[in-house]
């Protein structure tokens, strides 16, 4: 993939940086560098081998088997309810749906790694997180069931909203954080958003309210290589997490298949926060397995063995190879938890289908929260429109 | 010559037909090229015509439309487009401190021929920001022009001419209409740009509709006419500049107006229409002009589109209602 | 207990007021820190309420109300400045899709209460984007309040409310009123928020308008009177929700309407009171609702507004107008 | 100045990094670094002399003496300039006027450094740049007389108008370069903007856009200290010049007040653009000696003090200094210059005092190239209403 055929077509303007005049030799200008593999936080390899890293090990060290066997938990449980709401909208229960699969380590990690009292700032694709948060999965299906644009208090668990305007939900972070600094609270915030939303204005503009008011929020991209059909070369040429730098602030790059790496960098990140020291760019390196929704048709603009190349680094496969490696889980738990996912994936359905439209007048409730005149009047207005219909009826 | 074709497969072959007769026009947008766009409206053109001219953008709105209007002072035509109605607003700013004053703020020098399109409008069960109708709110704007057409043949040709234009264009395609075919000649000779069209004539009512509302109106009097009402169907097709000749002549004809959008009523195109038509036509209405159109509320989940949005009922309802004056 | 003082003081004070009283309020913008705001409405109050309270933001408008945003979610009541009206386009986006909706999104779970102060209008011989009124741009979009007022009370009194109200308040400030003085009174039991007020009563003509274009009614009611005509002239104060019971009122008295406002009269207030006031008062209008407002082009250089902005003639010349029929 | 009081007010949370878990050790991590005086590009010291360069050099190497005065020169008309622009503003002939005083060298430097094919996209203070680019100093006037929105043909000297909205330009000149680059030409683009603008999110995107399709672009920021009343640290943290390394281009920091480094590096990277190796980012360390615009008053923020010592590196004095130690100018060229200079201000003013105003029915005029029935109309009864007057008139 090059960065731009019109500069691969004109000869005179090779794309990339000619030697000579440039380079990181010139003190008194800043050179990009192209990020290599070498820039990724690991510490579970695709094979689930546990790989030492002096700067991060410390924030898993006191894991427990326990606490191990829970994020394979959580991933799996995840990625069974994404299954599950893919099936419910083939099946006809959900207008769309947005599947994280492939991208639950990044979001159990990061999830994991929140206190209660943090506060989180999800795009649409999120789930994983809700789950940490414990914000019922169902609640989750609304939006994509189309009986609400959010159901859930984003209060109840510190979980906001579902936010789709690509980018702007950063800002709300941004601003969220700023006052738990003014209110000199413990608490930290997080921002989730896309390779693809890295362009957006309001990100930029996010990482500067952060910086200049040094707020307590980690920026959590999840790269996961696509923005619909755009891959991640048509929004940036140099690794996303370089761009922090420039803001004033540190960005990492971690393997987003590794829930190890990403709870550790997470905290690491969240640390930074509590501690005064502002934002953090996380960019976790990840993959979208399936279609960006299930609108869409990825045959059309990518190859299937780019997919299945990231299939050998599963999140969940290497975490399972390191359990049974290190027999922190036998046979049991995996039976246990597989019929622990069927049952959610049973109640899930179940909870979909039961879900009742919304009452016709809930398009004219909370549009104000101290009312309209105008509002009144058109409520009015239908109410009449509609009851004259029950009058024909009635008549009839 | 004529074909039948889907609406946004004409806006296709419009497309294609303008990359092919003129060097400099572009077309640019999120997924427009490999995929084709979310909708398959540029499928196809980015393979015949390279990613040179078809170009895949990064995720900005604003910096499409930024960099549109950089490329059309260098003297290239781009096709810009807004992947759905409710994400033009991060574009808004350069939409109407730019691209709409920039001909005046050069005394002339300069002109802007961009078009942006923008998918818009509800009816396809979607999620929240993508079925919106933001229309009046660039139509409040001097220096754009807004155009939207209700059937492939008129979306085929007011395409070519929006890009043959010298001025910007908001393109406003009906979305829920994309799938329905009609006949284009591709050979006809093109009925005015910013000219309405009497799509049904009738003598009791005139409904006035752009965009997915006509055949909604088309319906509606089909309709009333077994109930014994004429009504005559005018599909605006411009909303700036609005024809209020073609509304003129047809109120002074029926005498009574009634204008569906599916954008709120509050504020829309309905309350110009209304109001400026009650000023040409004071005497010859019988009934204050109604409007029927989306409540002042924000686009509701899909399983409650159907409620909030304009159908036949509601536009037969508002017929009865101006009939009873 | 009554002073008088300027508009933009009155403002100040009412602001200086809200940070007192509670200390979730928060004044933000660019350059309303140690400068005070480029008028001077925020002067002084850095200095007696800390940076923490009354904060120089980075410049971006979009950043600025997003995390307004954040910071509302967070239980903060920003008042938000926007340092001219026409840069508010940056925030178009944040105000539109996130400000106006995220209380129907959660179900009524998240309350913003934003406040955005936007000085407006012309009249102050600036240059380009520093004399416009898009309020129409703002008053489409359902989850939105918009208020402006026309006088150094009634700014200090809705101040106060806009800041009390639970929904985002869009605060128009008739710049060129900045700094025309009237009694405060800081202890009087404020006039409702939405309601219109009748400033001139009159019986043949009702003249409608809000922000700077009410003195102008007024004195256009003064000499009127001096030709033997009466004009009422209703000062509407909030743009939406419009308080049409008001306007319904009294042209059920004067039967003439003439609606006057800064902002360009295609798709402006104007449309939507002429649309819904002909609808309420059919059978009581002597003549159709006439608009007075701002043509359909950008705004001018300075040394053209006198002949943009609608003056004490071309209101007495839509009198004769409506007067006429 | 710090950061933020919020910051400071608060002790748990200190403003800038905490030794210890952060730091540029960590490999996996971009940290940022605070930029110093060493991060300038100068050639020319605040007393005027001649300081080797071993990277920028060869871009003014083959200067001559009558260039160094052309250089001399043009500051010296658009400091004359701009001061008869001020007084004109006092005399109620302008209504208002933004000076560029103490941004001589960095806009006429980089002015200087353009061809004539390459395009200039500026803000609103870019008076000097005009002045290279050919741009008659009245015609700047027009706007800030309120005659007009921009007075001059962009195309007459590839000079774009000014630009008011902050930000915006910079997707034009990105887009315009984009353009460029399609048609294969050997010009390049530069797009000016303030410290301020770098906080807007159109800047973000224009150095996205510029970088994923490698256009032509030089970004020249002009660094002058101040956004009207808010300093630099509101709007970022660390140096400017690092904000372009995230988005994979280099940036440099060069004395804006030194013509020559000015000059040297925007050929630098205008050679760049020209090469085929994209955007480079250049922040011009510069100083606003005046008041925002004549209608700011800026002892309500700043200390005198801080423009005293600037004063104290004048672009135009040190420029002075250096030509009359190495004998490049004599008293002769000064005193011809004095006069060229009362020369121009007599120029300007008398051209400004003969502009007239526009014709009423202008306000109707270039609304659109092909016309608008609105616009007829209203233009019509504005007619009939302008002609109801005369009649009036013509009748008494
Ligand atoms: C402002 C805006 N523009 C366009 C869209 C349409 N859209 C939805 S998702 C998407 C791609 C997002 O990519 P990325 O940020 O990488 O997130 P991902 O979907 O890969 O998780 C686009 C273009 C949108 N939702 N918002
Ligand atoms: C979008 C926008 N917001 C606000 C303003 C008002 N404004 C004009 S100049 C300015 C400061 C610009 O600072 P900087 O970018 O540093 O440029 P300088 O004036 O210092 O040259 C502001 C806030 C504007 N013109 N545009
Ligand atoms: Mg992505
Ligand atoms: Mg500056």
């Amino acid at each position: 993939m090059t960065v731009e055929s019109t500069a691969a077509r004109k000869p005179r303007r090779s794309a990339g940086s000619k030697a000579g005049t440039t380079g990181s030799k010139r003190t008194t200008s800043t050179t990009p560098k192209k990020g290599s593999d070498t820039d990724l936080v690991q510490l579970l390899t695709p094979e689930g081998e546990r790989v030492a890293n002096p700067e991060y090990d410390r924030y898993v060290e006191g894991i427990t088997p326990e606490q191990l066997r829970g994020l394979y938990r959580d991933m799996v449980l995840t990625r069974r309810f994404d299954a599950e709401a893919t099936s419910l909208q083939r099946q006809g229960e959900l207008g769309l749906w947005a599947s994280l699969l492939g991208q639950e380590a990044a979001q159990i990690g990061s999830g994991r790694a929140l206190n209660d009292e943090d506060y989180v700032f999800p795009t649409y694709r999120e789930h994983g997180v809700a789950w940490c948060r414990g914000v019922d999965p169902t609640n989750l299906l609304g939006m994509f069931r189309g009986v609400n644009n959010g159901g859930w208090d984003p209060n109840g668990n510190n979980f906001h909203l579902y936010t789709i305007v690509i980018g702007s939900q950063t800002l709300h972070a941004t601003g969220y954080a700023m006052g738990v600094a003014k209110d000199g609270a413990d608490s930290a915030v997080i921002a989730y958003f896309g390779d693809g939303a890295s362009s957006q204005g309001d990100v930029a503009e996010s990482f500067t309210f952060a910086a200049v008011y040094n707020a307590p929020v980690v920026f959590f991209c999840q790269n996961n290589q696509w923005a619909i059909s755009e891959p991640t070369e048509k929004q940036t040429r140099v690794p996303l997490y370089q761009r922090a730098q420039g803001f004033g602030f540190p960005g990492v790059r971690v393997d987003g298949n590794d829930v190890l790496a990403c709870l550790a960098v997470t905290k690491w990140a969240l640390e930074r926060a509590r501690n005064g020291e502002g934002p953090t760019l996380v960019e976790a390196f990840t993959y979208r397995m399936g279609a960006h929704t299930t609108s869409d048709d990825p045959t059309r603009y990518r190859h299937d063995d780019e997919r299945v190349a990231w299939e050998a680094k599963d999140p969940i496969a290497r975490l399972r190879a390191y359990l049974l490696a290190t027999d922190h889980a036998d046979e049991g738990f995996f039976a246990e938890l597989e019929a622990e996912s069927e049952a959610l994936g049973r109640r899930v359905r179940e909870a979909v289908r039961a879900m009742p439209d919304p009452d016709h007048f809930a398009i004219f409730e909370n549009v104000y929260a101290d009312g309209h005149g105008l509002v009144d009047e058109e409520r009015a207005g239908f109410a009449a429109y509609q009851a004259s219909f029950a009058d024909v009826e009635g008549g009839n | 010559m004529a074909e039948k074709m889907a609406l946004a497969k004409a806006i296709n072959e419009s497309l294609r037909k303008a990359l092919e007769a003129d060097p400099k026009v572009l077309v640019m947008g999120e997924d427009v090229g490999k995929l084709g766009g979310v909708f398959r409206v540029t499928d196809g053109l980015q393979k015949d015509f390279g990613e040179d001219r078809v170009i895949d953008t990064p995720l900005a709105e604003s910096g499409i439309v930024g960099t549109a209007i950089g490329l059309a002072l260098r003297g290239y035509r781009p096709v810009v487009e807004i992947q759905f109605d409710g994400f033009v607003f991060p574009a808004y700013d350069q939409i109407v401190t730019q691209l709409a004053k920039m001909h005046a703020r050069s005394l002339g020098k300069v002109k802007l021929p961009v078009v942006i399109r923008i998918p818009y409008g509800g009816g396809i069960g979607a999620v929240e920001h993508h079925s919106e109708s933001p229309e009046a709110l660039f139509a409040h704007v001097a220096g754009l022009k807004i155009v939207s057409p209700s059937n492939a043949s008129d979306a085929y040709w007011m395409m070519q001419q929006a890009i043959q234009s010298d001025d910007p264009v908001i393109f406003f395609e009906p979305k829920r209409r994309y799938w329905d075919k009609s006949e284009v000649d591709a050979e006809a000779i093109p009925y005015p740009l910013h000219k309405a069209r009497v799509v049904r004539e009738g003598t009791d009512v005139t409904l006035a509709a752009y965009g997915p509302m006509v055949k909604v109106c088309q319906e509606a009097a089909v309709a009333a006419q077994e109930e014994g009402r004429s009504l005559e169907v005018l599909d605006l097709r411009s909303v700036s500049p609005l024809d209020f000749d073609s509304l003129q002549a047809s109120v002074e004809k029926t005498r009574r107006l009634v204008v569906v959008h599916e954008a709120p009523v509050f504020f829309g195109s309905g309350a110009e229409i209304a109001a400026r038509i009650t000023e040409r036509c004071f005497y010859h209405l019988e009934a204050p002009v109604l409007r029927v159109g989306g409540y002042h509320a924000p686009y509701p989940p899909a399983r409650l589109e159907e409620e909030y949005l304009p159908g036949l009922d509601r536009v037969l309802d508002a017929v009865d209602r101006v009939l009873a004056y």
